[in-house]
């Protein structure tokens, strides 16, 4: 029989746990919402459904992580929807997302919040607004760069360029780990390429052509 | 002779524009309208005004067929499915035969459809025109009357059925209750309490089944489906198909004794008015009050019907002797002049929604087998106890299964929430254990409804806002283990929670029974999308369908609780008297004839007719079209090769003068 | 009928063992596979977060080359075979939508057509678990079996995105081909209800305190139902729910050791198949084994 | 007798059958040649046009023009002789409906011209020479009629009194239709000078026709058996006699071939190949689109089968963006 | 009786040309979804006109051919789903000749975007409204049929004969 240890420590923005001299006021005024940003990511996430959404927290209720989330996915539409973008792009949501495609699955509506998600982690990184050396950002950029250049992605070179981005120290913690993948085989750092590699540029370059991005 | 009906001479047609307050002339200059049309040829008259389904607009009409000599009157407004009675009735009033009139529909075709105005005025300018053009060629014609048999079919016994039955028995009409299963009384007769005055379901519903059985005016037969309908309004002609029930009804007294009798000791089959909750024997009653009390027997569980060879102990025990294992299938063929649909609904399937584990996990049930569970007659005497004989301490009622969910059925079944606000009630009342509504909105509204869910919150029920996403049986703490534990997001709350519960109530939603789409076409009426019937105008002629003389109630059109269901049964039972004592009907005079002197019996048509109401005279050598069997639809006339079939209202100059009405004067925009 | 073989990149490092033992097995079943020719990688979940269309660009790409690959199809349709949950999801999610939104296909199409390439949609993109249970077939599988995995307990765990949302060879909320598999090859797979729950996926690595969590409560139910080995069809998977075992000891003190094994290194044990055909020597825990081998077996373990 | 009524005969864009038909009259021949003065028959005597031309307008009582009109000197002709003539009857299919050439109405002018002159298996035309209208030979200009774009009927150039219809029209109807005018019983100018009825009241056949026609596949006359004394519809041939105006007797149908339409639709149909598919169709016994294409697609090629004789008289009257082409 | 004579159509396009479609829809089944459609004040194109017929099996060929003669730039047709009939086969009938006409007409050079059917029930008044704007803009990009106008350009090839004609006429009677 297995204990849950003492939950883990609710993230500082946690809407449930507030710190005592937390005052930060509760209130929104139209002026500070955004109200393209609905259609926005509705068009990024092929999420016209999106509006459609009657918050019934089927989403919050079968994800996996929505425990850990500051805003529940429920929420994160809510607020998409009303044009709370600050807050969105903020969120620890965006970057809990595991894209297990639970919720998409699940929707009555059949929103595909995924997508949303993603269209958020876009939005959110190419505005430079997820959370200061918050790593899932990082690690997605890094990858990025490393498939961009070689065409594959060499997990080894990754870790480490990830690592040393990160936390430094994280990495001595991961050596142990990198060690024994070494051992057996399962981890080298040397990088994977494919024979054309420029293929990949010049494909991502006319891909973009028309009018860059959707 | 219809060729010989007058043309009215020379057209002098009078026009007029409505404006339907602003609903037309909103968007349609109706003013431009009613210039233009003066410019037109043969237009004497051409007016635009507010309101010309008002008495003074229709007056305006009449006044000038009277003053201006007027032969030819078009109205452009709504949609003649609406109006177009009204008008040829003011047509009439003025002097003129009806069908010299002829309607525009600017308003759900136009207006309401349209925002450039230029663009609707065009295309009203246009339509009139072609409508202008069209009653050069109208011909005067007498409209079909045809009488209403005074009897009745009500198709289900239901709660919807058996209060049509009634009301219009009680009115000395003669009604057919045809039945499927062997009782009539519906899914109402499986119900314990009704919300929200929480009085018994069978108190109020069986008197009113003994009524139906005991009344002189009523023919009931259980166990029976209409096997096919024919004709039409006033006339139709159905066959009944009654099942063997291998028992001489009138005869048989429901004494039970050849129940008791069965060499089946035990009963052993699954009990279908118990939802499968308790067992029978293969001869049995469905339950206490069922009506008729006359028992019956399974063919697929009696041996002596299913193997041909039994003690055949219950035959000894009928003293009565109405056994008969040789019954067989036998067909009744009945005349009635109107039809009521309340072939009510069917609950959803939760094996459609895995994901909440019924079938998987034993405890988790549907509403209706709860429905048993709590009722005193149910296979439990009253008892809520789970499948192993235990007592439930927390139990979760998960709203909303099938329903509101584009995967399953996208509509809101409107009594699921007052259901479940019931068995909460009625749960928590027979167990005192905790219980928890999922609900994704709560929906009261009815007299007395927002006051019981006041209630219900009160009994300290408790209401979380989300809609749950699995029903699961891993536990991540002690007291999960080994319960049923719900992972939902409380939305009010904003977090998600878990909560370890030993029963599961799904609350199914309503949909059209699997057969709708079956029953429909047999009694050639439509089905809106999602399949319940279709209502001939959603607020105007809610019970009526667009098949004259049919007419639908209870849950067969739409999610619909008791109160609701009653109240459209008497209204259709209404309709249904409004025609018998008319004692006839009008229909369209859009019937075909063959002109003799014209047809070359070449005989195309005669196979076209699904109604057979075209025939070939041998002696002649011409076909002939029986007005009375033609319905109007004019399949023929379009098919008649030398042009020698004519369809009243529907002349083919007619049409060919709305096509080139319609695109003359092209260029101007 | 020729597969066309993507591996992806995992199954080049971490997932080694996950490509030898799916190509020992596939040989040993006489099933022909040719790795697609200078394959690239599919863009995988990480990608679509920092730009969608280029995502689609990069998964279209290999789905073209399957399609124009020489030979293999003989008037059916090109099959892929993508052993990597997420290479196979990315692939399907990029077929789905390409063949939905015309913007999007005529943006790819315009990138393939820089690099002389071009993409129909005609090719089929194929998982290990369809193909062996719809293509090969549990009896002719269970027919090649030479050592029945008798009384082993098996959980079979497909993790999230093999099933969910674009496959259609199984169901969402309850599927059945691995264990159907698995019973082919004698042993008894556990009824749990974690099947499809996500492992965590890259938040071992992003956000351990939350990644270990979702790992450990697979492991444990697997545990609780007394499975014998958790067997799995997706590198990630395989990876998190095995290597990070012993930092779970560490954190949590819960003393798992629950053999992680790929559904194609158990076929191949069935098989009869060595060790090291199936890369099981490079499990961070022993794998499961049936008792009467177990003894033999002792110098497989790492 | 001093001045016999003037009749006049000319051809258009014709066979020649029509005037083959009034030799047909035989004896009867004699009749009208006593009766009546001809004074311009291209094909059988020896007037000049110029004859015609110094004739006072309306001095001819009545002009027989067969054929349709394609070229501007049959344009030039019938102009003339309706300035000439009291009465004008288009005599026959191609002047009453267009007939056969009127199936020409398919193609450009251009196209026709290509393939008679270039593209037809027989042709050998290597220097691709083509008639021109004008061109000078020593001093002398030499010009050819040049060919209309489109096909017409009679009355879609001139207007027209009577129609004699057929293909030709049989010789009974020609001597009804010359007594008629004779003496002065014609029926109302515009008429077709036939019963007003399908052919079916007068086919030798018509009692053989059970009446459920049925259709799942059509035959065609020069691939299949006929049966010489059953309906010819009855048997899947496309006789088009329900849709066609009767007055031949079946000769057609007689001759055991199905009915093509020569007589063109009665009075009451605007359209007859429109309304012979029609009727055909809804006699179809598929349920199902492809099932029902499966059927239809024995009938090959619907517009010659239709519109046989009829294209240049239809609601369509010639294939559309012709003129892009042109 | 007199016949009306408003001048017919010509077919050149006026300078912002909207296509003119000619629809029959059948009483019980599209012309109910039309009225749904309106009802539930979905806007749509405004190109379509409709002529009520009881049945989309009275649409005699015929009424199609006069329409795209008469100026239509397309006709559509909208009856009962298969089985779904009023009159139990009407649409069946309607079906099978359309498929011919459809032959026709492409045999005889309107492309098959100018002629559609339909089967739209009662209940589906969305997509009377997705119908209708699909063909619209289909008939949009291939721009006008213009029958009239076409056969006017024809005729052209008469116009001096006509007129030579006419002189001499007057010649004659002075």
């Amino acid at each position: 029989m297995q204990r849950d240890p003492a939950p883990p420590r609710p993230p500082a923005s946690s809407p449930l746990v507030r710190q005592p001299a937390d005052l930060r006021r509760n209130i929104k005024y139209e002026s500070e919402l955004d109200p393209t940003f609905s259609d926005r990511i509705a068009t990024l996430a092929y999420g016209e459904k999106m509006f459609s959404c009657i918050q019934c927290g089927t989403c919050s209720g079968t994800c996996p992580v929505s425990h850990y989330m500051d805003f529940t996915p429920r929420r994160i539409i809510a607020m998409v929807r009303e044009g709370f973008r600050q807050e969105v792009l903020n969120s620890v949501t965006i970057w809990l997302c595991a894209s297990c495609y639970s919720c998409t699955c699940e929707c009555p509506r059949e929103i595909k919040i995924t997508d949303v998600m993603y269209a958020l982690k876009q939005e959110a990184m190419a505005q430079g607004m997820y959370p200061k050396r918050f790593p899932a950002p990082v690690l997605a950029r890094e990858f990025f760069r490393g498939v961009e250049k070689t065409g594959r992605n060499s997990e080894g070179p990754l870790m480490v360029k990830f690592f040393l981005k990160t936390n430094p120290f994280g990495m001595l913690k991961n050596t142990m780990l990198a060690f024994r993948l070494w051992r057996t085989g399962r981890l080298s750092l040397r990088e994977e390429r494919m024979k054309r590699p420029g293929d990949i540029g010049t494909l991502l370059r006319a891909a973009k052509q028309p009018e860059g991005g959707r | 002779m219809p060729d010989a009906t007058p043309t009215n001479g020379t057209p002098r047609i009078g026009f007029y524009v409505c404006h339907c307050g602003t609903n037309i002339a909103g968007t349609v200059d109706v003013k431009a309208v009613a210039d233009y049309v003066a410019t037109l040829n043969g237009v004497v008259v051409s007016r635009e005004y507010k309101y010309m389904c008002s008495d003074p607009g229709q007056e305006l009409i009449q006044q000038d067929i009277r003053e201006q000599k007027l032969n030819r009157i078009v109205v452009a407004s709504c949609s003649p499915l609406l109006h177009e009675h009204t008008f040829r009735h003011a047509t009439e009033q003025g002097g003129l035969n009806p069908f010299f009139f002829q309607m525009v529909n600017i308003r759900e075709n136009v207006s309401w459809v349209h925002t450039d105005q230029a663009a609707a005025t065009q295309k009203a300018k246009d339509l009139t025109r072609a409508a202008i053009r069209r009653v050069f060629s109208h011909k005067a014609l007498e409209p079909k009357r045809v009488p209403i048999n005074a009897a009745v079919l009500v198709v289900g016994g239901g709660i919807a059925g058996i209060h049509a039955a009634l009301t219009l028995a009680n009115a000395g009409k003669h009604v057919y209750l045809v039945e499927r299963e062997p009782t009539i009384g519906g899914h109402m007769a499986m119900f314990d309490k009704t919300f929200p005055t929480l009085d018994c379901a069978a108190c109020i519903l069986t008197p009113k089944m003994s009524a139906v059985k005991s009344h002189p005016n009523i023919t009931l037969w259980t166990y029976s489906e209409v096997a096919g309908v024919d004709g039409y309004v006033g006339n139709y002609k159905v066959k009944v198909k009654r099942k063997p029930r291998y028992i001489k009804e009138d005869l048989c007294v429901g004494c039970m004794e050849c129940v008791t009798a069965c060499i089946y000791k035990d009963a052993r089959f699954p009990d279908e008015f118990n939802v499968g909750l308790s067992k029978r024997k293969p001869v049995y009653i469905p339950f206490p009050q069922a009506t008729p009390q006359v028992v019956l027997f399974d063919p697929e569980t009696c041996l002596q019907l299913k193997k041909g060879k039994c003690k055949q102990t219950c035959i000894e025990a009928c003293d009565r002797e109405c056994i008969d294992f040789t019954q067989t299938e036998e067909f009744k063929d009945i005349e009635v002049g109107t039809i009521i649909l309340a072939t009510g609904f069917q609950p959803f399937d939760p094996a459609k929604t895995p994901y909440y584990g019924y079938g998987r996990y034993p405890n988790v049930y549907t509403a209706l087998e709860v429905e048993r569970l709590v009722n005193a007659s149910g296979p439990t005497g009253g008892e809520v106890v789970l499948r192993d004989g235990s007592h439930p301490k927390a139990v979760g009622i998960i709203h909303c299964v099938g329903s509101r969910d584009e995967k399953t059925n996208r509509w809101c079944s409107r009594v699921c929430c007052m259901y479940s606000l019931k068995l909460a009630h009625l749960v928590k009342e027979h167990t005192g254990a905790e219980v928890y509504n999922f609900y994704i909105d709560m929906r009261t509204p009815g007299k007395g409804y927002e006051e019981f869910y006041d209630k219900l919150l009160k009994e300290g029920v408790h209401f979380i806002r989300g809609r749950v996403a699995e029903v699961t049986d891993w536990a991540m703490t002690p007291q999960e283990e080994g319960k049923l534990v719900v992972r939902v997001e409380d939305t009010l709350i904003g977090s998600v929670r878990r909560v370890p519960l030993d029963m599961v109530i799904l609350a199914q939603g309503l949909e059209p029974r699997a057969d709708a789409q079956d029953v429909r076409r047999m009694f050639n009426i439509s089905c809106a999308t999602e399949g319940f019937f279709l209502e001939r105008h959603p607020k105007l002629a809610p019970v009526n369908t667009f098949t004259d003389g049919v007419f639908i109630a209870g849950a067969c059109q739409g999610p619909r609780d008791i109160p609701d269901t009653v109240a459209q049964a008497g209204a259709a039972a209404a309709e249904a008297l409004a025609l018998i004592d008319a004692g006839h009907m009008e229909l369209e005079p859009n019937t075909a004839y063959i002109r003799e002197e014209d047809c070359s019996g070449c005989k195309s048509c005669v196979p076209l007719c699904p109604y057979k109401a075209i025939s070939f005279l041998e002696d002649k050598k011409k076909a002939w079209i029986n007005e009375a069997l033609c319905k109007g639809c004019g399949t023929c006339v379009a098919a008649c090769p030398s042009g020698s079939i004519v369809q009243n209202l529907f002349e083919d100059e007619q049409i060919f003068n709305e096509i080139d009405g319609l695109l003359s004067e092209l260029a101007q925009v | 009928m020729r597969y066309q073989y993507f591996p992806g990149c995992s199954l080049k490092s971490s997932g080694r063992s996950y490509e030898e033992s799916l190509l020992a097995v596939l040989r040993a079943l006489e099933v022909p596979v040719e790795e697609i020719d200078d394959w690239n990688c599919c863009g995988a979940t990480a990608y679509m977060a920092v730009d969608e269309v280029q995502a689609f660009a990069l998964a279209a790409r290999n789905l073209a080359l399957a399609e124009n690959a020489p030979g293999g199809a003989n008037g059916k349709p090109a099959q892929i075979l993508a052993p990597c949950a997420a290479c196979y999801l990315v692939l399907l999610k990029t077929q789905r939508y390409l063949a939905e939104h015309a913007d999007l296909k005529q943006k790819v199409t315009a990138g393939l057509q820089a690099i002389h390439l071009s993409y129909e949609g005609r090719v089929q993109v194929r998982h290990p678990l369809d193909v062996l249970v719809n293509d090969v077939g549990t009896d002719r599988i269970a027919r090649r079996v030479t050592q029945p995995l008798k009384g082993m307990k098996v959980a079979c765990y497909y993790g999230c995105q093999v099933v969910r949302p674009f496959a259609a060879f199984d169901t969402v909320h309850n599927p059945t081909t691995m264990d159907r598999l698995v019973t082919a090859l004698g042993a008894t797979p556990v009824d749990w209800p974690l099947k499809t729950r996500c492992c965590g996926g890259t938040l071992n690595g992003t956000i351990p305190e939350v990644g270990l969590r979702l790992n450990r409560i697979l492991l444990n139910e697997a545990k609780r139902r007394k499975a014998d080995a958790i067997v799995t069809v997706c590198p990630l998977c395989q990876f998190n729910l095995e290597c990070y075992q012993g930092e779970m000891r560490r954190k949590f003190h819960d003393d798992l050791g629950l053999p992680v094994m790929y559904l194609t290194q158990m076929i191949g044990q069935a098989f009869g198949l060595s060790d090291t055909a199936l890369g099981l020597q490079r499990m961070f825990v022993p794998p499961a084994r049936v008792p009467a081998v177990q003894e033999g077996g002792k110098a497989a373990h790492a | 007798m001093p001045d016999k009524p003037k009749v006049a005969f000319y051809w258009c864009a014709s066979c020649g059958g029509c005037e083959e038909s009034v030799v047909d009259l035989a004896e009867g021949i004699l009749g009208v040649v006593d009766a009546v003065d001809i004074i311009f028959w291209p094909v059988a005597m020896d007037f000049k046009r110029s004859d015609v031309e110094a004739m006072a307008d309306g001095s001819i009582l009545v002009s027989m023009i067969n054929g349709a009109v394609r070229s501007t000197e049959q344009e030039e002709m019938v102009r003339m002789l309706r300035r000439k003539s009291q009465l004008v009857i288009a005599y026959g299919a191609c002047a009453h409906l267009g007939g056969i050439p009127g199936l020409a109405n398919q193609f450009d002018r251009e196209q026709i011209l290509k393939f008679v002159y270039e593209e037809s298996p027989s042709t050998q035309n290597i220097e691709k020479t083509y008639p021109t209208l004008k061109f000078q030979e020593d001093g002398r200009t030499v010009t050819l009629p040049e060919m209309h774009r489109l096909v017409r009927t009679l009355d879609q150039v001139i207007p027209v009194d009577y129609y004699l219809p057929g293909c030709p029209p049989t010789p009974k109807l020609l001597q009804q239709a010359l007594t008629a005018l004779l003496s002065g019983t014609a029926p109302p100018k515009g008429s077709v000078l036939s019963p007003d009825i399908a052919l079916c009241e007068e086919c030798p056949r018509k009692e053989t026709k059970p009446p459920d026609l049925s259709f799942t596949a059509f035959k065609r006359p020069h691939t299949s058996e006929l049966d010489p004394e059953k309906c010819l519809l009855t048997q899947g041939f496309l006789c088009m006699g329900p849709a066609t105006r009767g007055g031949c007797e079946a000769l057609c149908v007689q001759g055991n071939m199905p009915c093509s339409g020569c007589f063109g639709p009665t009075s009451r149909v605007k359209d007859q190949g429109a309304k012979f598919l029609s009727s055909i169709c809804s006699n179809v016994v598929a349920t199902d689109e492809k099932e029902i294409d499966a059927t239809l697609a024995t009938i090959p090629d619907p517009v010659g089968t239709f519109y046989r004789y009829g294209l240049a008289a239809s609601l369509l009257r010639a294939r559309m963006g012709r003129q892009a082409e042109v | 009786m007199s016949q009306p004579t408003d001048k017919p159509s010509n077919g050149n396009p006026p300078a912002k040309w909207e296509p003119r479609i000619v629809a029959f829809f059948c009483n019980w089944c599209t012309y109910t979804a039309a009225d749904l459609a309106g009802v539930s004040r979905m806007k749509h194109a405004s190109n379509v006109r409709i002529i009520r017929v009881m049945c989309s099996g009275r649409v005699d060929p015929q009424f199609v051919l006069e329409a795209f003669a008469k100026g239509a730039d397309g006709v559509l047709i909208g009856g009962c789903h298969f089985g779904d009939c009023h009159y139990s086969e009407g649409n069946y009938k309607a079906a099978r000749r359309i498929r011919m006409l459809r032959r026709v007409l492409a045999d005889m050079g309107i492309e098959a975007d100018r002629f559609r059917l339909e089967w739209i029930s009662a209940s589906e008044g969305e997509k009377v409204k997705l119908v209708i704007n699909d063909m619209a803009e289909k008939v949009k990009a291939l721009g006008p049929l213009g029958m009239p106008g076409q056969f006017k350009d024809f005729d052209r090839e008469m116009e001096h004969l006509e007129a030579e004609a006419g002189v001499k006429e007057v010649a004659h009677a002075g």
